[in-house]
């Protein structure tokens, strides 16, 4: 909640750098597992609705491919991360042996991830901008299919169906919000730079971004660039979080999930994307016990398996209903709006 | 100078030269041309479905014309992309009003400036001095711009709440802040009432002098044209050709022009 | 001619969103009359037929229909009543051929005798339409979706017609077509609301006329009166 | 020969219940522009209102089958009342969102009712077995689906073409506000489209029951996808061109799996959105001139 | 919400009450399973099962007095969810043990966790033989691929004697690969044929039509002498894949592996699965059985009205395996220490006895081999008149003959 402000004040005053490294450091060392998980996974969710928001948000290039960019980013890092005796003794990929032989450390891997998943998007992206509207949605919900089926098909260099194990568990707390406060910090930046403004003018009024000297092609690409770099990361997190890597993982329900953050939080808003992440992150863990059953005054509440899921699918329906703007409709997070806003309800 | 590097000619800043533009089976353009000396506001008129707009789609390249040329500055700019022709120095306004949704007027005014471009990317990232210095100045010089149009003090409410009169002045204001040399201006006071469009005629006026502007105007409201007097000369357009061209007292005597408005009746 | 009172519009505001464009516009329209309604681009007759429809929500003021007050009725209840439409740009369907643009217009009927009967009138009227009844209505040229237009209005038998600039971008001759036809159009017993931009045309055609200027009725009268007036001119040239 | 003639009758078996899906589909997008994900939910009912009358109250086929496509169209209405109706007018993204929210919903609902399990479909007598000509096996169940379609694909175009409510269901799909000021009462216009559109879910969902035996929970997941891709091939908003796209899927999947080599058969994904992307690239519009503008 | 509301109350009315007089503390074991999403179909008969048992334990006194409370939390068919309810078991629930999953995916992404955390996981349907890799503490019910393939080739080459067949492959999914794979390796093994496989036709998972499939088997059936058809596949292909295949008059024999026994297969598959033959792990009529697998079995079929299949009696095997290794640790302890010991002694107690002890309760007595797998026999069941009913037996040493490399690749 205290994206923008702390944003701010981290880029000027080293204090509050320092704050947050404490937080982190406290909240590392004493959450449980499950919470300390729960708080990971709720970094990476902001990392992939963030940079899903460039996108969808901000240059309204509404795509459901990104989970092809995870999958992408994903085995290109999962591929040099793996022990090698994993690689060739265990489960024998027929790989070339720079690839085979080498186990690079999570920097590097991150980012040849990352730029791969950004070579892949923008690959994505070049004749699929041409579409528009539901056009560019299907060719990306394709994308995603495709890129599951590449690779279960290709069992020499991705293990088929079987899958990847054996990483090294390099996701941690200050890998996760180091990068999801450098995608918040990075994009609120851009919003308050001719870049960003230029996305959201696309996203808004495509011609009249034309008619202000904008090159749309290029801003298209660049949008989809950033956000694809910093998905396909989000899924080289996840792979090193989770210990495992399947074609089937990034399915669309994955990318449904991260589309039903940034509708949440406010599509355009980056504080609404942290906000729609951490909504939808704790919203099934939080409804978990409903549905696993619970006792009510010595009366057994049966199970109801699938009622969170279900409830998110009214929820969003409602949210679409009643508040489609989202929670934080286009706007930021401030201290200083919050302030306002407080001084104006006491003055009435 | 970004663009092409073709021969610099000398003489007007604005010229076009046999422009044809069909859509389909239907004629809209028809053999156009047009010349504008620089510092000239020229009125652009004729009666709906004439052209006009279609005029500024094909000089913005919008639109690609069927053939004829458009030369700027001397540059062949015809069939270039808008984001090109805008980068060159000319800058438009819409008929209908293109308020960015959910945009303060003040951040719309930012986004107008993109092609100023005062610094890149690493700036931003690293909130260099000269990013928060830039910004600064970026944003009083919207501020400028807006009190110019006398909207200062609605910087911070967003664009499309604004009244209807206001908005027309945002979109003009917006395409000033592209610092274009030749403005086209697509039926600026359409929707407005009388004191407005006195109003928005004197701005017009005055920021044509204020930045040595060449203009050209369509504008369907007579009394903008004809009554004021603003333009040095005025263009009529009839079903995609020009009829005619002169001044506002030649016109209002030709019988060509009035027959367009009028009509010719069936007797 | 009849004097009994069919459109009435007393006082009507309306507007797009922030954009105000009719203040407080009266009309009327007698049964049997051919009504114009002038005005240069922008003023905001389109407008007035489009709040008429029903397809625009008044913010104020009163529209009746025939004694019934339509002020806020849908435009297919507004059609129901017997209302029909010929837009401005036409706005025929370009999906469908035209025997079908044709039934689309006379949804309203319910026998298929009526449809018959109507459809051979309107063939009788534009016989160019007879001749490509079953070519794709988008690919017809600008007269004949004009024609196509105005047919389509007329097959539910309206009583009142409201015909959107119906001479704008077409040929002389077939601007006579138009006029010609909207005069037996007329004697048949359907009153029209004319909005045209052709004041001289119009003017000739129709037994009154209404003269509009930002959003407000500026001049009204006979046709004849009109035609003389010189305060036309300047509405529409901005000359005295 | 006989072995392409056996895998083309496998294709429009297949094609058929794409074709009738991926109508629906177009006559959907047709008229609000909506991509309703949800259809395969609504498909998904038929199947189950159908097993339930045939299975559970034991009632003969042709009963069932009714049931089939009102269970297709309450759920059809439902999903129009509750998702769709209330956002209509919000923009494709919205309505692609909520429709996406539904459709996990509702599959959600039935998986928690009644699992995911496989559930027996069983055909009717009189579609069990098949002629044989020489080695070509000619089920009765695939002349049926062909019947079926032919005869609803026809029932369908005569109802768009000729009919006083399809010129109006087309008009409005054009523009929908002209087609308002000739008296189409375009809420009652929707409502019928929706209601057309889930009875042919429900069709899919009985030739499905009928061709594959088995009906599922999430069972509307997949073909929902191809059926889509089928309307758009044909041109999305044409109701001939959907028939036509669901056709040429099923039959160019079937053939896929039926030349290529073994292990090239798990690329069956990869061909439908081969022919989409180049459907896309080529002739944005679909085989057939879209309805839509 | 008010729809939401009443359903809640039609449950809460329908629930049962359940009331333990006993005042020692649960034993609390976790069980994670896709209950929705894409593999919820054996997630379902998994949690079925555990209910059954978890009564029968609770009514025949618990595990020692100690009444036993299997917590059920849902994975969604995803591994991030399975991952995370993982830690919420161990930390927030407190088990001495999981058990639950059902493919590679799922397993290992719930394994790595509780590995991690030192708590013995037991894998209940998936069948990757690398799964209990992930580490010590990580074992697996079901016969894993490399075995089930070795002893599905033995049986069709000497006892069935079919000598060409072909096999039906998942290739989205790791059972149907793998299992292939393992065959067509062994079968080349013990057969004479070169080329027993001729055809592997491939498809895959949410598939519907397989007749383009199977009109390329009939069409090659007779050239290549084909004689048999395998089908490893998830519950709901191979009973369609009979229909189709009955349909377009192919009658060669089908065998199944251990992933078509739930009721699915009689269900869907009706005439046309008559006389399928197939492994699996289970059926009530094998001798030896303890009683409270009978009377599982019994108890299931009255609350469900059907047979446990394979998956049902797997998620019953691991439930029991882990009931009976906690009361061998406080048979062997005490009830003393058990009640003060700290968790993770309890579990690395649990864990330890896991790994050394034979079972009993289990369907079938069975222990584990150090690498995680388990040493049970395969059964092999067919379907006879609607029911599925016992055919065969091969016993873990009959499938594991000297001199044959148990996981001949990676």
């Amino acid at each position: 909640m205290r994206v923008r402000e702390g944003f701010t004040a981290v880029a000027r005053y080293p204090i509050g750098i320092g704050l947050v490294v404490l937080v982190l450091f406290l909240l590392d060392r004493s959450l449980p597992g499950f919470w300390l998980t729960l708080f990971l996974l709720f970094g990476i969710n902001t990392i992939l609705a963030v940079s899903l928001n460039i996108t969808n948000g901000w240059a309204n290039l509404f795509s459901i491919g990104h989970g092809g960019i995870m999958l992408a980013g994903g085995y290109a890092a999962a591929l040099f991360t793996l022990p090698v005796f994993f690689k060739v003794d265990i489960i024998g990929l027929h790989l070339p042996g720079w690839i085979l032989n080498v186990q690079i450390p999570f920097l590097p891997a991150l980012l040849l991830g990352g730029v791969v998943g950004s070579i892949v998007g923008i690959l994505l992206a070049l004749p699929a901008l041409r579409l528009r509207g539901i056009y560019f949605i299907l060719v990306t919900l394709g994308f995603n299919l495709i890129m599951v089926s590449i690779a279960e098909n290709l069992p020499n260099y991705t293990n088929g169906a079987m899958g990847l194990r054996q990483f090294p568990l390099y996701t941690n707390v200050w890998w996760v919000w180091g990068i999801a406060f450098l995608v918040i910090y990075i994009a609120l930046r851009l919003r308050k730079s001719y870049i960003g403004r230029a996305f959201i003018a696309i996203g808004r009024d495509q011609e009249l971004a034309e008619h202000m000297g904008i090159n749309l092609l290029k801003y298209k690409i660049y949008a989809f660039g950033l956000s694809t770099f910093f998905t396909a990361i989000g899924g080289i997190l996840w792979v090193h979080l989770i210990l495992n890597l399947f074609p089937n993982a990034f399915s669309l329900a994955l990318v449904f999930h991260v589309v039903t953050m940034i509708v949440i939080g406010g599509m355009g808003s980056v504080s609404g994307a942290v906000i729609g992440a951490a909504i939808i992150t704790g919203f099934t863990e939080v409804l978990a016990p409903i549905e696993e059953g619970f006792q009510v005054f010595g009366v057994q509440v049966p199970h109801l398996f699938g009622l969170t899921t279900l409830l998110l699918a009214v929820v969003l329906i409602l949210i679409l209903i009643l508040r489609p703007q989202g929670i934080m409709g286009e706007g930021e997070f401030s201290l200083q709006g919050l302030r306002k806003r407080l001084s104006r309800s006491k003055a009435e | 100078m970004p663009g092409d590097n073709n021969q610099r000619e000398t003489g007007p800043i604005l010229k076009i030269e046999g422009l044809n533009k069909s859509f389909g089976g239907l004629q809209a353009v028809l053999d156009f041309s047009l010349s504008l000396e620089t510092g000239e506001l020229k009125g652009l008129i004729g009666p709906n479905g004439a052209g006009k707009t279609t005029v500024f789609h094909l000089i913005t390249g919008f639109h690609k014309p069927n053939s004829g040329r458009v030369v700027f500055k001397g540059i062949n700019i015809t069939a270039q992309s808008p984001n090109r022709v805008t980068k060159l120095g000319i800058a438009r306004t819409f008929q209908k009003i293109r308020m960015l949704e959910n945009i303060k007027v003040i951040d719309a005014m930012k986004t107008a400036f993109y092609l100023q471009k005062p610094y890149n990317v690493l700036d931003v990232l690293f909130q260099t001095p000269k990013y928060g210095r830039e910004e600064r100045q970026l944003e009083e010089k919207a501020l400028e711009f807006l009190t110019f149009f006398g909207i200062a003090h609605l910087a911070n409410d967003l664009g499309s709440d604004l009244p209807y009169g206001l908005q027309r002045r945002v979109g003009i204001a917006r395409a000033l802040a592209l610092s274009p040399e030749l403005l086209l201006l697509d039926e600026p006071t359409s929707g407005l009432n009388t004191v407005e469009t006195d109003e928005l005629v004197e701005i017009i006026l005055e920021i044509k002098d204020k930045f040595g502007l060449s203009i050209i105007l369509v504008e369907h409201d007579m009394r903008v044209i004809m009554d004021k007097g603003i333009c040095d000369s005025i263009v009529v357009m009839h079903q995609g050709a020009v009829i005619t061209e002169g001044t506002c007292e030649e016109l209002q005597e030709d019988e060509r022009v009035i027959e367009a408005y009028l009509g010719a009746g069936v007797a | 001619m009849s004097t009994e009172l069919l459109l009435e519009l007393s006082e009507v505001t309306a507007g797009y969103g922030k954009m105000p464009v009719l203040h407080g516009v009266s009309i009327k329209c007698h049964r049997g009359e051919i009504v114009t309604l002038l005005g240069a681009n922008g003023v905001g007759k389109t407008t007035t037929l489009r709040t008429i429809l029903g397809q625009l929500k008044p913010r104020d003021g009163e529209i009746k229909f025939n004694g019934a007050d339509i002020t806020r009725l849908p435009p297919h209840k507004t059609a129901a009543l017997g209302v029909a439409h010929s837009p401005e740009g036409r706005n025929i369907f370009g999906n469908l051929t035209v025997i079908e643009n044709l039934r689309a217009g006379a949804h309203l009927l319910k026998t298929r005798k009526e449809l018959k009967e109507h459809l051979d009138r309107v063939y009788s009227m534009f016989p160019r339409l007879k001749e490509r009844r079953t070519q794709i209505a988008g690919s017809l040229s600008g007269g004949e979706q004009q024609m196509l237009a105005m047919g389509r209005a007329l097959m539910s038998n309206p009583r009142l017609m409201l015909l959107d600039e119906p001479s704008l971008g077409l040929a002389p001759q077939l601007v006579k077509l138009v006029a010609d036809t909207l005069t037996e159009v007329n004697r048949t017993g359907t009153s029209v609301l004319l909005v045209e931009q052709n004041a001289r045309l119009a003017l000739e055609i129709s037994r009154y006329g209404y003269v509009m200027e930002k959003g407000a009725i500026a001049l009204e009268g006979n046709a004849k009166e009109l035609g003389a007036n010189e305060q036309v001119k300047k509405v529409y040239l901005g000359i005295a | 020969m006989t072995y392409f003639i056996q895998q083309m009758l496998n294709g429009v078996c297949w094609g058929s219940i794409l074709a009738m899906l991926g109508a629906g589909y177009t006559m959907t997008f047709g008229i609000i522009g909506l991509v309703n994900f949800a259809h395969g939910e609504i498909f998904m009912a038929g199947a189950f209102a159908a097993y339930f009358a045939l299975h559970v109250a034991g009632l003969p086929f042709g009963v069932a089958a009714v049931l089939g496509i009102l269970g297709a169209i309450a759920i059809g209405l439902l999903v129009e009342r509750i998702a769709f109706r209330p956002v209509r007018g919000s923009g494709m993204i919205t309505l692609f969102i909520t429709s996406f929210a539904a459709s996990i919903g509702i599959r959600t609902l039935f998986v928690m009712l009644f699992t995911d399990r496989a559930k027996p479909f069983s055909m009717p007598a009189f579609l069990k077995g098949a002629y044989l000509i020489g080695d070509l096996f000619i089920f009765k169940k695939t002349i049926a689906v062909v019947i079926v379609l032919v005869v609803v694909g026809a029932l369908l175009m005569y109802l768009v073409k000729k009919t006083k409510t399809g010129i109006a269901m087309r008009a409005m799909s054009y523009d929908s506000e002209t087609a308002q000021s000739m008296g189409i009462n375009t809420e009652k216009i929707i409502i019928i489209t929706f209601i057309i559109a889930s009875a042919l879910a429900g069709v899919a969902a009985i030739m499905w029951g009928v061709s594959y035996g088995r009906i599922r929970s999430s069972m509307g997941m997949m073909p929902v996808v191809d059926a889509f891709i089928a309307s758009v091939i044909g041109g999305l908003g044409n109701v001939f061109g959907a028939i036509v796209g669901g056709l040429i899927l099923g039959i160019g999947e079937t053939l896929f799996v039926a030349y290529l080599p073994p292990e090239l058969i798990g690329l069956r994904t990869l061909f439908v959105w081969i022919v989409l992307f180049i459907i896309i690239i080529v002739k944005p519009s679909g085989l057939f001139r879209a309805n839509v503008k | 919400m008010k729809r939401l509301g009443f359903l809640l109350l039609v449950f809460v009315m329908a629930g049962s009450v359940a009331l333990f007089g006993a005042d020692k503390e649960p034993i609390r074991i976790g069980m994670i399973a896709s209950i929705t999403g894409d593999a919820a179909e054996m997630g379902i008969e998994f949690m079925e099962s555990v209910l059954v048992a978890v009564d029968l334990i609770n009514s025949r006194g618990g595990i020692h007095g100690y009444p036993l409370s299997v917590s059920i939390v849902d994975g969604q068919s995803d591994p991030a969810a399975f991952a995370l309810k993982a830690h919420r078991l161990i930390d927030n629930i407190k088990v001495i043990a999981g058990f639950g999953a059902c493919d590679i995916s799922f397993a290992t992404a719930a394994g790595e966790v509780f590995q991690a955390k030192k708590t013995v996981f037991t894998d209940i349907a998936g069948t990757t033989p690398t799964i209990p890799l992930v580490g010590d503490y990580m074992f697996m019910t079901p016969i894993p691929d490399n075995d089930q393939g070795r002893a599905v080739a033995m049986y069709i080459n000497d006892v069935l004697g079919y000598k060409k067949t072909t096999i039906f492959k998942d290739i989205a999914s790791a059972y149907g690969t793998k299992l292939t794979e393992y065959y067509i390796h062994f079968l080349k093994e013990f057969s004479d044929d070169p080329n027993p496989v001729p055809l592997v036709v491939t498809y895959e998972t949410f598939d519907e039509d397989f007749s383009p499939q199977l009109t390329r088997i009939k069409a090659q059936a007779e050239k290549l002498g084909l004689e048999a058809i395998v089908l490893p596949t998830w519950p709901r292909d191979a009973p369609t894949i009979a229909v189709q295949a009955r349909a377009l008059g192919i009658d060669l024999a089908f065998i199944g592996t251990d992933g078509v026994d739930t009721t699915a297969l009689i269900d869907v598959g009706g005439d046309s699965v008559e006389g399928m033959v197939y492994a699996t792990h289970y059926d009530p009529s094998i001798p030896g059985q303890p009683q409270i697998c009978l009377d599982y079995v019994e108890e299931f079929r009255a609350r469900y009205d059907y047979d446990p299949g394979a998956f049902g009696t797997m998620a019953y095997d691991s439930l029991m395996i882990m009931v009976e290794a906690v009361k061998a640790v406080i048979d062997e302890k005490g009830e003393a220490w058990w009640d003060s010991a700290g968790l993770a002694d309890k579990r690395t107690a649990t864990r330890d006895k896991v790994a050394t002890m034979t079972f009993q309760w289990t369907s079938q007595a069975f222990s584990f081999t150090p690498e995680g797998w388990p040493r049970r026999a395969l059964v092999w069941r067919v379907v006879e008149n609607g029911e599925r009913v016992f055919y065969d037996f091969q016993s873990y040493e009959d499938y594991t003959p000297e001199g044959v490399e148990t996981l001949p690749f990676k």
